[in-house]
């Protein structure tokens, strides 16, 4: 995890945003990878969604748990789908 | 040609923009608000989209769909806001020559989007309870 | 339910007739005029069929569907006389509690329909000649 | 084959009515079968579509061309079907 503190604005959809209260929250984090954003914003929610069937998109481009996050990004973390 | 809308979709509408002179076969997919889930029985439904990425990653679909299952023309609506039983939530259509690509296009595209586009679903009970369904087959396509 | 027309088939009202608050899922088939037939320029189309032995055998298809893939609705419709190119010459709608069965159902009745209903197609070319066309799949429904 | 003559209706349709000329004729026919019903009208007509992928019904059942006919019967001769 880099050590340095990062300005991300996470959105949160559906059941997340139920969760957090709020439709969306600018952060200062400590993050490296989309999955820290997830995890620290679980911690600060007390959610227990696992990321296994959760998707993210950063900047509006899908991403994966893995992909690094940059000072200013956007995060968009999205609950299981359930379209149709 | 994938869209988003909180309006009434017009299945009419949609099919008339796939006509093709060079096309002998029309399959469609439409998912109805149905009156029960897992048992429990449903009022309505409630659908929230994340619109630029439900259009992106659609794009994307039919793109694949076409490569699988060569088909001639092919539209997607997805619906939003608070449903009824019997409504219509998604319409899928494909025309192509031969009516084997407009059956499994059609198919491939639904069960893509079910399992990739930002759609969520809140259920609203009959006994007054509601919550947001979770995609059955995730587990299956996180395998893949 | 099955019926041959030679009125234009109204598929809305078709779709309308498969309301059913239990489901979640409806497919649908429309086979569509076309231009081009094995490399030759069509200009329209005439279908000859014999009735009474169409509702007969098309009330098999359906219950033989049913069977194999429990849907809640199903309805086949197919039109007879001249047709011109992207009219509708034949409709099968199914609706059920969930998508696969509604693709199945629908796609077994119009394969099934094709190979075993008394139903002709003869095609006036674009070079003023005309044939009747020969089913396809008849060969290979026989080896079955 | 059975030796008696037997009054047969014969209904043709699509391609065989075109063969035919006439849509129906009841003929006076030496036949067994359907098939033999079938093959008596080919001759009669000259038509050289053999019955493989065609179809018959009998009295508006759907029959096998090693089906009996009787007496009175109506035969109804299907070429190959095309629909949808």
């Amino acid at each position: 995890m880099s050590g340095s503190e990062k300005t991300i604005l996470v959105r949160y959809f559906a059941m997340f945003r139920e969760h957090a209260g709020v439709g969306e929250e600018t952060l200062s984090l400590n993050a490296a990878t989309a999955k820290d954003v997830f995890e620290q914003t679980r911690l600060r929610h007390g959610s227990k969604e696992p990321n296994g069937h959760c998707k993210v998109a950063i900047n509006d481009e899908m991403a994966d748990w893995s992909s690094p996050v940059e000072d200013g990004d956007t995060v968009l973390l999205f609950p299981p789908v359930a379209g149709g | 040609m994938i869209e988003v809308t909180s309006a009434v979709i017009d299945a009419e509408k949609q099919k008339r923009a796939l006509c093709n002179a060079g096309a002998g076969g029309y399959c469609s997919f439409e998912g109805w608000v149905r009156n029960e889930n897992d048992g429990r029985l449903v009022n309505r439904l409630e659908y929230e989209a994340y619109e630029p990425l439900v259009i992106a990653e659609g794009k994307k679909v039919l793109a694949e769909a076409l490569q699988r299952f060569p088909y001639l023309e092919a539209r997607c609506v997805h619906r939003t806001g608070l449903l009824e039983i019997g409504d219509l939530a998604v319409w899928v259509g494909v025309a192509s020559a031969h009516r084997d690509e407009a059956f499994k296009a059609c198919r491939y595209i639904i069960d893509e989007l079910k399992m990739r586009l930002p759609i969520w679903k809140k259920e609203h009970y009959a006994d007054g309870d509601s919550g947001w369904v979770n995609c059955e087959r995730c587990a299956a396509h996180d395998q893949r």
